[in-house]
């Protein structure tokens, strides 16, 4: 092919498998490799809510702009399962290339892609495995084969093995022979005839790869988390999971003793419970879920709330109503939580855009919990949480944890035993409290979920009630100042604002791109918590169409902020699409497009 | 051409009356070999499946009943909450049979409440328990009757005592209790059989080996060696497919045997006595807890109690199904309304 | 005193006692009285959170003018309760009479009003009941010297105890006995220096006496409740607990056989489990709660939303976030109850206004329930479940029961099978479903919370998963066309529009009348239901200024109807109170009053 | 002028240093006099207050809490909910004695997951449940302990067998099982005493009769001629003031004792005897099935196991109280994280 046709780090590579298969070690080995060859890329799983047997599909963006964004299109396919053979086939890009294991043999309908078959059992039966690997080992051998035919950098591959095996010596031995075995195939029998290739470049220096629940557990462990409770939910479990392999590494104080405790409740109305009562008693405290637990967390998350006790709830969204798709990615618990729980409550919650705000929100939230005295949600998804993600490295927290507003023996000497647990000293509508163990014995008080006056009395007196939930409107009020501002580049001068938040960073990053090409500019704020700081307020006035793109069906940050800012209503214009997928620049274009041109 | 030989049941149905879609939990997995038992049962049995009700929460279990009796209604609830579910539905159509698939997460964990009080209503239904003591949708957590001691790769080793479905439905007065193990096909099939011809609530707890999770990590198994040269990551992304275990045949009342789990690790099963009296609710627990202290896991039907009114007996509900009652007979005479009107003036 | 001076039937009598002494027989008899001698009447409960012990207060407004809302006035006290006495005495407005047990030995501070000692304790002396009952009995004293005082018809007390008693006669005696004793006293001892007295009317033809918990309860019966499941809480447990007194004597067939089963949960978990179970089969299904019950049925009702189970849900209203206060009274619900549950749900929601409206929604909710295949919610709250209320006599249905799109064998039979669950056949969003029990054997399906097609097969096919969504705002839009409309009184024709709903009408009704004797007229609008139906629309944009008022702290309506009525947002002014007590008609007509000097 | 004697405590408290505010609930209510045993239990073990955490969920009993040990940190939770929010709680500082009080719906209706599942992990607390067999706070409903056949105005007849929450907590591995009667109060206090000083949960079932709502419609007790003179509406608004039921002093071990409540319904008591032993778990179960045969409410330390780890202990605490470490113990040294960040490259 001559080297002017050639397509280079721009493209997409799909590998359909059916789930159970391994397919996930040799689809991330590759996904690495490209990292560890300089070139952006991004991974995204699609995999059903089972097992084993079903198709699961694993896309590899390779994009030499740095994009990592879903797309919509395909251009390398590689098909190994034969449930899923017609579609897959029919989803190439025209000029695309199609490799199939051999075995499949479905009729090749398409003339207008380079179509692969490749001899994966027969290479897989001279490999040296027992029978029960050789379907998982058959993975590795598609490796090769793209490595060869893409152009993929071996040493990378041996690298990223390496990595994957944390250096065992005899699974990077057999993977890579079967690579090896792949690769020296397609040097034989395989004629490109595919325009995609893949350089090395300079542009991933700097970088991980890291999923956004890796992160967030490691942030919690750095901002001092020290009582995790939760319940295992799928795209949650990750989180606390890595919780439980990180903490044993890194917490444990030089006698060997763990200063932190992880609890798998029974459910998650425990897991929560648990959670407040280690917030109650003053441990930095935790508790990861997704939306039936997130639901089922209602009860205790509005006393949390009334009770200001500080906790960090983590909501990796998966897509609802109900039990939905549970391996399907969507925004669509914002309003929910903006109201959980009966009654008034106005929660505050982060909203982490990327893996590495993941790592820095899983301290922060901690910090902003005992700071405030309420629950923190962390709104994250299934995309950001379970997929790998280039971003940059985490970086050590600058400040010392911020434990809040606490009295121990000492201080309640000084003020001579005088404090009441909800009055409010500073006019920044926080209390001081008071923590168990305390053995002043004026430390003591009795917390509760009923009303009370500023001393923790219980108290049906309805001026009482008031103004403690006065107190509490001005507590979210300071929220407002010092919750994370909004990421904002105003830099077009535009008439026309985005807002968006989360995981849709990329797409919508990417779509502004595109729309500047086609002669539409336009400002943008990334939301990173709510309340809405000033600057939102300050973003909206400034501009004349606020587009705001989330992943829900019913536009639910557009709902929040017509709340927020009743008189700028008119301007906002929702842009939403909730299907399990995440979404696409070019969609986001379209749409933006379509609705400029009304 | 030779016409082919359809078998009908005495209902005049095949057995492909009673399948439902083709199964997509793991090949080896205890769930399906039960799903076919249910099938067959409810085929010998002669039932139609119009008139039976599937139930399930959520796990790799609760998806089974997806899997048998397509033509059946049913409803795949809430992760913990079928109890409540079939609870409310029992009351429509008392002329009909309630057959529930859950987990041991789903029942022993978070379900515990609504399982311990379904038991004291005595809804009748079926309630079978596909028990093996992990999580398995979730991937491989411990559940609540995971036996004390269990180490499991990503997951330590379990410190607490398993609960004992068969114990906690006895005390909490449940009227037919049974344990087997999705190997003994004929034993399950003989329980199915027993418990959906048993009026008022019949719980099966089934040991049912998840051939994906429960497998520990010091066996000596190949399969096992597979794992060693996967990722120590969250995501267990390879799952080979292995063959059901199904025990010998000549696995005898009153004897013992020993079985080995895709893993390596071993459990005992002990099947009751021919001669074993299971109306005796107290002789029952002792023979729970005797076998408890041997590690043995008792096999067969260990309670019943027939005379105790269920649930929908003790509404005093109309012969005509409750779901096909008509205005006439749910609003009451203009008349009584003057009247209550009179009675608040 | 000179008749001039009279005031005749235009106050308040406040009765302070402790709880569970038994004076709630004494003050309904009271207010039953009133109301049988023609006077309108209302009488509102005001009781701590406890057994037994704690202060209560009963206030009774005597309103020639129909006006039923809570006053913060009290012209006429009766002080039973030693702790209350300093603080009873001090809330008598000047001119007012203060009534006390002479037992009660604090000081008497104030000289601008009448104050009549009572000798309780002797009187009770002389009757002749046990020991035991003394306490009890003693509140038929007090009883009889309001009688007497303010001119109460003792045979009208007479026939209230009738009621009270359900005629039997040995409690009515020992009663009535005791009223005498008292009106005897008084009028023997007694010297009238206050201005209040009450005095027949005809003003209450036509109308009953009752509290909106049973009104709903009877609602649900007349709408052909066939199950419910129900957990005890305050203020939601008398609505079971009706349906339990009143089902087993209107809804037995002529076999004697119940057509309908209620059954006591053991959680609010199990309740609406098991109400999601009989609405799945095909009963008319209920249950009710309170906050704390309604969080916890968080996941089942976004289950019971995204499976499309008619339910109904009550949740009579006490004030949160949290416990709050289990006996004090808000509305607090609205928009946690319209988001509730994880992902993007819409619920339905109606509002009663009135006890009336309690009955007739008991059983419309049942019908659109069944309509539209969706949970219903009620919202209520504890001063219109819990409180005596005049109330027009209960309308017999005059529609039959809505069972909503149901096919049997034979209609399968008709369309030979040829159906699909959650297929939109008739372009209004709503499917067709079977039941169990059909024997059709194409009847049959399998109900998930997870996504599924038009014929609830299991499939996370990204299309399938939106256009279900979008069917399910389809039918969203038809609920909007079905649910209750709002009462407007538009008569007067002004710039000033009130948006007000539930138990708030009776306060807005008067500040309205108030309001335009200063000169301010104003337009209603009473919302009864969520979704917003067109007249609210209309309402808001024939209007200038629009004022929201509502008991809650955070103005819910008003941000729901920003949501709705983004474009009109300017005009909301959110008028909202919550600290336990209903809103009073003075409190509002300030409020407003203030806004239009601004 | 006399210098008043006061008493104190070896560490030089005095009796009211443990009192809480004054109560809230029923004259005569059972509750009221086990928050006095709590107080004198206290007192006479000389703990200090501050060094105790009370819990509790929601309901009658969930409210006493507030009436003792004013001194000490306390969390009134949620109905059914107290379990999990003390496991949480006992993580902070494990040199603190936790003493939670729940009802009989609190624990065995709504909070029955939890309790169970609390009971398994051992969590170092004293849980006692103030058992009335009705739901108090909201007016009389049964709970699920309320005997089968007990009948209650405007409740009819519970036709369902009461929960055993002694039997519950055995076969969930509880380490301290207890069962009093609150008019027994020399019993209760011992009680207290042995289960604050236990390591691990300890239960204790004590029957606290609801002198306002648990009194039946046949008896013929002037109380109930009372409520024949009420309106039987939803609202029962008058509560007699009634004294403590309070045994005789001479209940001993081994014998049986009928108690009439204020209803003037029965129950039957019977001590454990002298010799009983408390720690074989298969026993104490068999005493209680014995028992329940018999219809005696068995009071006594009915098992206890000293050996099995608490929760906190599994895990492998530093002395410093886990709410005590600070930044320098909690966060991890900063290469560490560029360890992290190079294993993920
Ligand atoms: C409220 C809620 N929490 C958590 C989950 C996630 N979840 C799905 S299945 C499952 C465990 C199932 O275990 P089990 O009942 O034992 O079934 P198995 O898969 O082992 O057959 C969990 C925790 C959920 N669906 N809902
Ligand atoms: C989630 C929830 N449901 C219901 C209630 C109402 N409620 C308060 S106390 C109580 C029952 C308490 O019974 P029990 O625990 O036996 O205590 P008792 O009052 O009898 O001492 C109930 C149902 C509540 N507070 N929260
Ligand atoms: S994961 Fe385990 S329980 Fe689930 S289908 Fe596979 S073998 Fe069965
Ligand atoms: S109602 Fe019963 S349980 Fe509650 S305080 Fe009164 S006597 Fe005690
Ligand atoms: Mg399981
Ligand atoms: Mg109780």
């Amino acid at each position: 092919m001559a080297a002017q046709n050639k397509i280079i780090n721009n493209f997409s590579i799909t590998i359909a498998t059916v789930n159970g298969s391994g397919s996930q070690t040799a689809n991330t080995t590759l996904l690495r490799a490209l990292f560890k060859m300089g070139i952006p890329v991004s991974g995204k799983n699609l995999f059903p809510s089972n097992i084993q047997g079903l198709p699961t599909w694993y896309t590899i963006r390779v994009s030499k702009d740095g994009f990592t964004a879903r797309r919509d299109e395909q251009e390398v396919f590689v098909c190994m399962n034969p449930a899923s053979f017609e579609k897959d086939l029919a989803e190439v890009l025209p000029g695309g290339a199609f490799f199939y294991a051999d075995h499949i043999k479905n009729p090749i309908t398409r003339t207008d892609i380079s179509v692969y078959p490749m001899p994966i059992r027969k290479l897989v039966k001279t490999a040296d495995v027992s029978p029960g690997l050789r379907d998982y080992i058959a993975n590795m051998i598609y490796v090769g084969i793209l490595a060869h035919t893409l152009g993929i950098d071996l040493e990378k591959i041996h690298s990223a093995l390496d990595f994957h095996f944390k250096g065992k010596p005899k699974p990077i031995e057999s993977n890579i022979n079967m690579v090896k075995a792949g690769a020296e195939w397609a040097s034989k029998n395989l004629s490109k005839s595919d325009p995609y290739w893949v350089e090395p470049m300079d542009k991933t220096k700097g970088l991980i790869m890291a999923d956004g629940n890796t992160a967030g557990a490691l942030g919690a462990i750095y901002g001092g988390v020290q009582f995790a409770a939760w319940y295992p939910i799928t795209p949650a479990s990750s989180l606390a999971e890595s919780l439980n392999e990180y903490l044993p590494k890194l917490r444990k104080n030089a006698e060997g003793k763990h200063t932190y405790a992880v609890v798998q409740a029974e459910d998650e109305l425990s897991a929560i419970g648990m959670t407040v009562g280690a917030g109650w008693s003053g441990l930095r405290s935790m508790t990861s879920t997704s939306g039936p637990g997130l639901s089922l967390m209602t009860e205790y998350a509005g006393m949390a709330y009334f009770a200001e006790v500080p906790i960090v709830v983590w909501d990796v969204q998966r897509i609802g109503p109900s039990t939905g798709l549970p391996t399907r990615t969507s925004q669509g618990d914002l309003t929910f939580t903006n109201f959980m729980g009966h009654g008034d409550t106005q929660h505050v919650i982060l909203l982490p855009g990327s893996v590495n705000e993941c790592f820095e929100f899983g301290s922060l939230a901690l910090d902003l919990a005992e700071h405030l005295q309420t629950p923190i949600f962390v709104l994250s998804d299934l995309d950001l949480g379970m997929n790998q993600w280039m971003t940059d490295a985490f970086r050590y927290p600058d400040k010392p944890l911020d434990r809040g507003k606490v009295l121990w023996e000492e201080d309640l000497e000084k003020i001579k035993g005088d404090w009441g647990r909800y009055k409010d000293i500073d006019g920044d509508g926080i209390p001081y409290r008071t923590l168990v163990g305390n053995r002043h014995p004026k430390s003591g008080y009795f917390a509760r979920g009923t009303g009370h006056d500023e001393y923790a009395r219980y108290s049906e007196n309805p001026q009482v009630w008031e103004a403690n939930m006065n107190r509490l409107r001005i507590k979210y009020k300071t929220a407002r100042t010092i919750v994370p501002k909004p990421i904002i580049d105003s830099s077009e001068k535009s008439d026309i604002g985005i807002i968006t938040f989360g995981s849709n960073e990329p797409a919508v990053y990417e779509a502004r791109t595109i729309l500047k090409l086609e002669g539409i500019t336009t400002d943008y704020l990334r939301l990173r918590a709510i309340p809405f700081t000033n600057e939102v307020a300050e973003f909206v006035k400034s501009h004349k169409r606020v587009y705001i793109v989330e992943t829900n069906h019913d536009g639910q940050l557009n709902q929040l902020i017509t709340i927020e800012l009743p008189g700028q209503a008119k301007k906002f214009k929702s842009i939403c699409l909730d299907n399990g997928l995440s979404l696409s620049a070019s969609w986001i274009k379209e749409k933006i497009q379509g609705m400029e041109a009304k | 051409m030779a016409i082919p030989v359809t078998n009908t049941n005495q209902i005049g149905l095949q057995k492909n009356d009673y399948k439902g879609l083709p199964s997509t939990l793991c090949q080896g997995c205890g769930h399906n070999s039960i799903s076919n038992q249910i099938i067959t049962a409810c085929y010998e049995l002669g039932l139609v499946p119009e008139e039976i009700l599937k139930f399930s929460g959520i796990g790799c279990s609760s998806k089974s009943p997806a899997y048998f009796l397509e033509r059946s209604f049913g409803f795949n609830s809430l992760h913990g909450r079928m109890a409540p579910l079939a609870t409310g539905a029992v009351f429509a159509d008392t002329s009909l049979k309630a057959l529930g698939v859950s987990g041991d997460g789903d029942t022993a964990s978070i379900g515990m409440s609504g399982f311990k009080h379904m038991l004291r209503r005595n809804t009748p239904m079926v309630y079978i328990v596909e028990n093996n003591g992990v999580y398995g949708l979730t991937k491989g957590q411990f559940s609540a009757t995971a036996e004390v001691g269990l180490s499991l790769k990503h997951q330590g080793t379990n410190p607490y005592m398993p609960v004992d479905i068969c114990m906690e439905a006895i005390i909490s007065n449940a009227t037919f209790v049974g344990r087997s193990f999705a190997g003994d096909p004929k034993q399950v099939k003989e329980l199915i059989k027993a418990a959906l011809n048993h009026r008022g609530v019949a719980v099966l707890d089934i040991i049912s080996p998840c051939v994906t999770f429960n497998n520990q990590v010091n066996a000596f198994h190949s399969y096992t060696w597979g794992k060693d040269h996967e990722a120590p990551l969250h995501e267990i992304s390879f799952v080979p497919k292995l063959d059901e275990i199904i025990l010998a045949d000549d696995f005898m009342p009153g004897t013992v045997t020993e079985v080995c789990l895709h893993d390596g690790s071993m459990i005992v099963l002990k099947k009751l006595e021919k001669d074993y009296d299971p109306t005796d609710r107290w002789q029952a627990l002792h023979m729970l807890e005797e076998s408890q202290r041997n590690n043995w896991l008792v096999t067969g039907l260990i309670y019943i109690e027939c005379d105790t009114p269920t649930l929908t007996d003790r509404h005093n509900l109309p012969d005509t199904p409750l779901n096909r009652l008509t205005d006439k007979d749910l609003r009451p005479a203009p008349e009584t309304l003057d009247q209550i009107n009179s009675s608040m003036l």
